[in-house]
């Protein structure tokens, strides 16, 4: 959906997301997390999301010209790769959203995006992106009806081995699902890539206030826990603690 | 009357300009909201839960919404005393409102400890003594829901500080009176209630708790009915002040625990729901004031009409 | 596996056909609901609170909404033994489903007297014993906050009675597992917990609280996390079966009870929001278990997994 | 709002009344109880409601086409007027709606109709009986914008002045504000006018499974409290503690 708030769109940088209340009552409370996937001019950012339960039910029922209250640009945002570098966008389902913002801003553009999904008829509009210029696109689906038959991370594989020289100029940066996330963090460890994943967690302020989106940290020494909506959301992955997800 | 009505008052020695309050663990301390709400167009900020040593907090899942409300186990995560001495005290020295700290201990000394090392600090108008925390194993809850035990806290804080000390106690007890009795008797200048409600949510799928801490404490609207009426109790048993909080989404929530008799009110939850709940509270009793020819806040306070 | 789960479930010496049980107060004598809802597709129904002598009740108003709950102040308003006898019993009798008198004295002496009344009807399948009204002066919760009065209520019950008897506990407890203990040892065949959380309103305008009674009973999905919480302490300090209450709107809240450690649940203001809930709830029940492969539901009483 | 239900239609009784549960959610929790105004057709019943909070407000905002959960009929309804009565229906702002679908249903009509408002644009449409033979139609508006400026309890004092001879033959039916029902009901207990008023009382289950509803009644020894949802809306004057209100 496009939301109209200038100040957010002037604010706002990729990977950054927004608290929306999805009603104006009391039930379901607390606001919900949206990554902002884009922008259409100056007055207008987009999000992307799916309906998974009463809250984002609700969203799809608001109506075109309707109010929302939002709450935002939150969060770090992504560090823009920096130029010559081979960025290597990876998503899962709707994890494409924070990643399309990205691939917009990335100047010098040579970007591979693949993006998984379980079947074909689950694939997001990717036209947010598809007229980049220095974009590759590759799909997977779990069930074949798209692109590679398997996971997104197959696609990943293939790609890191077949350009294992080029490692170093490598930044990848990755969203979606737990299990994809993990998988891809350990495949960028052990070839010592550079990755930033883009985290979820459970919210209720989204400012750093409440402390409830604690992520387990990787180093005890520096703090124990980080939180997703002030540290993160997007997290270079030696600071987590993947195992404890 | 004027027309601008009279907001402040008085909580025993403490004097607020207007009953509005942060909850504490629900607005850090007033610097997460900064671009938000001005932290010196309200009564006082409650900061964030204090400890002698860090605490990193319970493992995450720490939050899940429930019907309502929500439940949180964040385990009193905070920095600590000393970091907290460097790191926040200058900027709240600044503030023009009352800064609240709010201590945790583990033992009755560690509370006395915390209240000792705050004595005479510039910057901290009260001190909270939080014996109510259903989200940690010792101390906290244990502590708040025993009239002796409770008690003796108090009274430790109250012998080791200059400040007003305000008590903030637990609902999940059989008979809030007995507590605040104790609490009132041991020195105490001022109530809190409630904090959160003891509860427990289940995923059904995975079979497994929602939160990683299995249980945690329940606040937001859903509690507000059982908040207003602890408060109601509490102000026919004590004499100090108490302040209500507990479900307050907007200014007619407000005027609910003034009108049974408390005499600020503390917003907690709904800051997550609306960042600027306190400044619209805030304007929603000035409006009901002027609408109501009440010149003085304060002459609603307590002003529940029961029939005979 | 069968295609039709195996919904039966055992409290105690009494069969259930399933666990889907009205709660007491909200479903009348299930004559109210005859045109709606068939009592002997349930595994049971708790009649209305039962006193000794017929009571009028609180004056109105009795009921209020709150946030996701309501509060109400009815009183135990019940037409009295005598007349239950012969004007409703002979229409139970013809049900084919547990039929469960909910009963409710002054004094622990009325307690006894209502039971020995009930004992050897044909009819009633058990005895379910309130201790824990909040909205009565007398006797009810002061009962039931109380572990011994508590498990001398349990004890002549039990003496006086042929039938299973369950105990329906007070959540507005500091410890549930002090209680639930006390009424296990004094001879309970099965618990129910929790009755309602007490509660109050003010209306603003008027200044008044919003029920004539001043306080009231808080239900509904509100004290869901609650009354979860109070099941899963209670199962872990009982051996006997434990029937779970509050806030159960769909199969998903029910399962959450189950799953808990509940063996079977309690529905009550879900019958006013939805007249036919508890069957959509037994109907959601069932496709649960056929969706997940469970061939009876008793395997997932208790199966919740806490890590380590 | 017209709501489509034969069922109901079909057995609704003047006076009747729905429970309606305004949305889907568990916010607001409870239903509302709303009289029948009257019907379209075999399968439309109709209802006639002010916006007075939540739960209304949420009413205003359904779609046309939309579905609601609908209990119902539930209540006593009116009794009908014996033959050859002169039908006086005292109505107080909403009040009206049951009095219409009564005054639908009286058979041999001589029907006096006095409906009191705050002011003229506060009127209630009255096509649904504007049309029926043998009706009489007064209006009052607190601030004379229509109408007689003053009470409707004033119509209804003169109209008693001018027909003191008939008021063995008057029935009386009234539905309103409590202050305006306290004041008919006294009016017809002098005159010794058969009165029937319709109550209105917080609800919960509509059926008289509760005891929710509960509204004191005038004789101790018959039963303390009436359930409006039950026994009512509708009662004879004199069986209800009027002081109790
Ligand atoms: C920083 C951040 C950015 C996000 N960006 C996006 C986005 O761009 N687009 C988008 O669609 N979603 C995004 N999400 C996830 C989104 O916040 C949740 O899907 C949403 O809150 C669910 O609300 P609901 O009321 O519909 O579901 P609920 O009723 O709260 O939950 C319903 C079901 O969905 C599950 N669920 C809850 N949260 C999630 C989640 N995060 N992921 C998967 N399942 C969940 C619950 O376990 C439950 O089973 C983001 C989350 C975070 C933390
Ligand atoms: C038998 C019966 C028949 C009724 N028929 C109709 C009808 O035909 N048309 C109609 O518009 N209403 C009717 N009502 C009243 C209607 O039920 C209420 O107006 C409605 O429940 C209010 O819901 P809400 O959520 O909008 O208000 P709430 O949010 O519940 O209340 C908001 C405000 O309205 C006030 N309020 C609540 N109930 C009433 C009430 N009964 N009257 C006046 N103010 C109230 C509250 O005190 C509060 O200040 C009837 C009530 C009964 C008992
Ligand atoms: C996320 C969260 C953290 C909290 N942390 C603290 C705390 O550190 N100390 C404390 O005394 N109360 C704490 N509380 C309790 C609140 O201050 C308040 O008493 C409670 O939430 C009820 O008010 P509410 O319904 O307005 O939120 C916390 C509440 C929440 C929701
Ligand atoms: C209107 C009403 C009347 C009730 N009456 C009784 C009663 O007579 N005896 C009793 O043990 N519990 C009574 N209860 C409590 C319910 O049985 C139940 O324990 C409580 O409402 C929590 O469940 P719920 O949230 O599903 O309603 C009553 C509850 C309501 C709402
Ligand atoms: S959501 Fe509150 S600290 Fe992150
Ligand atoms: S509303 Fe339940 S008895 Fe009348």
């Amino acid at each position: 959906m496009g939301l109209r708030s200038p100040e957010i769109v002037a604010d706002a940088k990729p990977g950054q997301f927004v608290m929306i209340r999805v009603g104006s009552g009391i039930e379901p409370l607390l606001r919900r997390p949206f990554s902002i996937c884009g922008r259409q001019g100056n007055d207008v950012f987009l999000v992307l999301y799916r309906v998974v339960g009463k809250g984002t039910a609700i969203m799809a029922e608001t109506e075109k010209g309707g109010r929302l209250s939002v709450l935002g640009p939150l969060g770090n945002g992504f560090e823009l790769p920096k130029p010559g570098q081979t960025v290597v966008l990876v998503a899962g389902g709707i994890g494409v959203a924070p990643l399309f913002s990205l691939a917009q801003a990335v100047k010098e553009k040579d970007i591979q995006f693949m993006a998984g999904f379980g079947s074909s008829d689950e694939i997001i509009r990717m036209d947010p992106i598809n007229d980049l210029n220095g974009i590759n696109i590759s799909f997977s689906t779990d069930d074949g009806t798209k692109g590679h038959a398997g996971l997104v991370t197959d696609l990943l594989d293939e790609y890191l081995k077949k350009n294992r020289d080029r490692s170093d100029s490598m930044s990848l940066f990755i969203c979606g699902p737990l299990p994809m996330l993990k998988r891809v963090a350990a495949m960028a460890l052990d070839h010592n890539i550079s990755c930033h994943a883009s985290l979820e967690s459970a919210m209720a302020c989204g400012l750093g206030a409440c402390q409830g989106c604690a992520v387990r940290s990787s180093s005890q020494e520096k703090t124990e826990f980080y939180h997703v909506c002030k540290d993160g959301p997007v997290f270079p992955i030696g600071t987590i603690d993947w195992n404890s997800l | 009357m004027s027309s601008q009505p009279d907001l402040r008052v008085k909580l025993g020695p403490l004097d607020l300009k207007n009953p509005v309050i942060t909850a504490s663990g629900t607005f850090g301390y007033g610097r997460e909201y900064k671009d938000i709400v001005d932290p010196n167009l309200l009564g006082g900020i409650i900061l964030k839960g204090l400890s002698l040593k860090p605490r990193a907090g319970n493992p995450p899942p720490r939050i899940v919404e429930t019907p309502c409300g929500m439940l949180n186990a964040i385990g009193l995560a905070n920095m600590g005393l000393d970091a907290f001495m460097k790191q926040e005290l200058p900027r709240l020295q600044t503030l023009d409102t009352a800064v609240i700290a709010n201590i945790y201990g583990h033992s009755i000394d560690e509370y006395g400890e915390l209240a000792a090392a705050l004595k005479g600090v510039d910057g901290i108008s009260a001190i909270e003594v939080n014996i109510s925390c259903p989200n940690v194993e010792r101390g906290g809850m244990a502590f708040g829901t025993d009239p002796d035990v409770s008690a003796e806290v108090t009274g430790k804080v109250v012998r080791n500080t200059d400040k007003p000390v305000i008590v903030k106690l637990s609902p999940n007890v059989k008979d809030i009176r007995i507590i605040a009795k104790a609490v009132e008797e041991a020195g105490a200048h001022a109530l809190s209630l409630i904090n959160t409600i003891t509860g427990m949510a289940i995923d059904i799928e995975t079979r497994a708790p929602k939160l990683a801490n299995i249980t945690g404490g329940l606040s937001g609207p859903a509690i507000r009915p059982v908040a207003i009426h602890m408060v109601y109790q509490a102000v026919q048993t004590v004499d100090i002040p108490v302040i209500g909080v507990g479900g307050i989404m907007d200014s007619r929530d407000a005027l609910e625990f003034l009108i049974a008799g408390a005499h600020a009110v503390q917003v907690g939850t709904a800051n997550f729901v609306a960042p600027r709940a306190t400044l619209d509270i805030l304007e929603g009793l000035k409006i009901f004031c002027r609408d109501n020819d009440v010149a003085q806040i304060s002459e609603l306070i307590g002003s529940l009409k029961i029939a005979e």
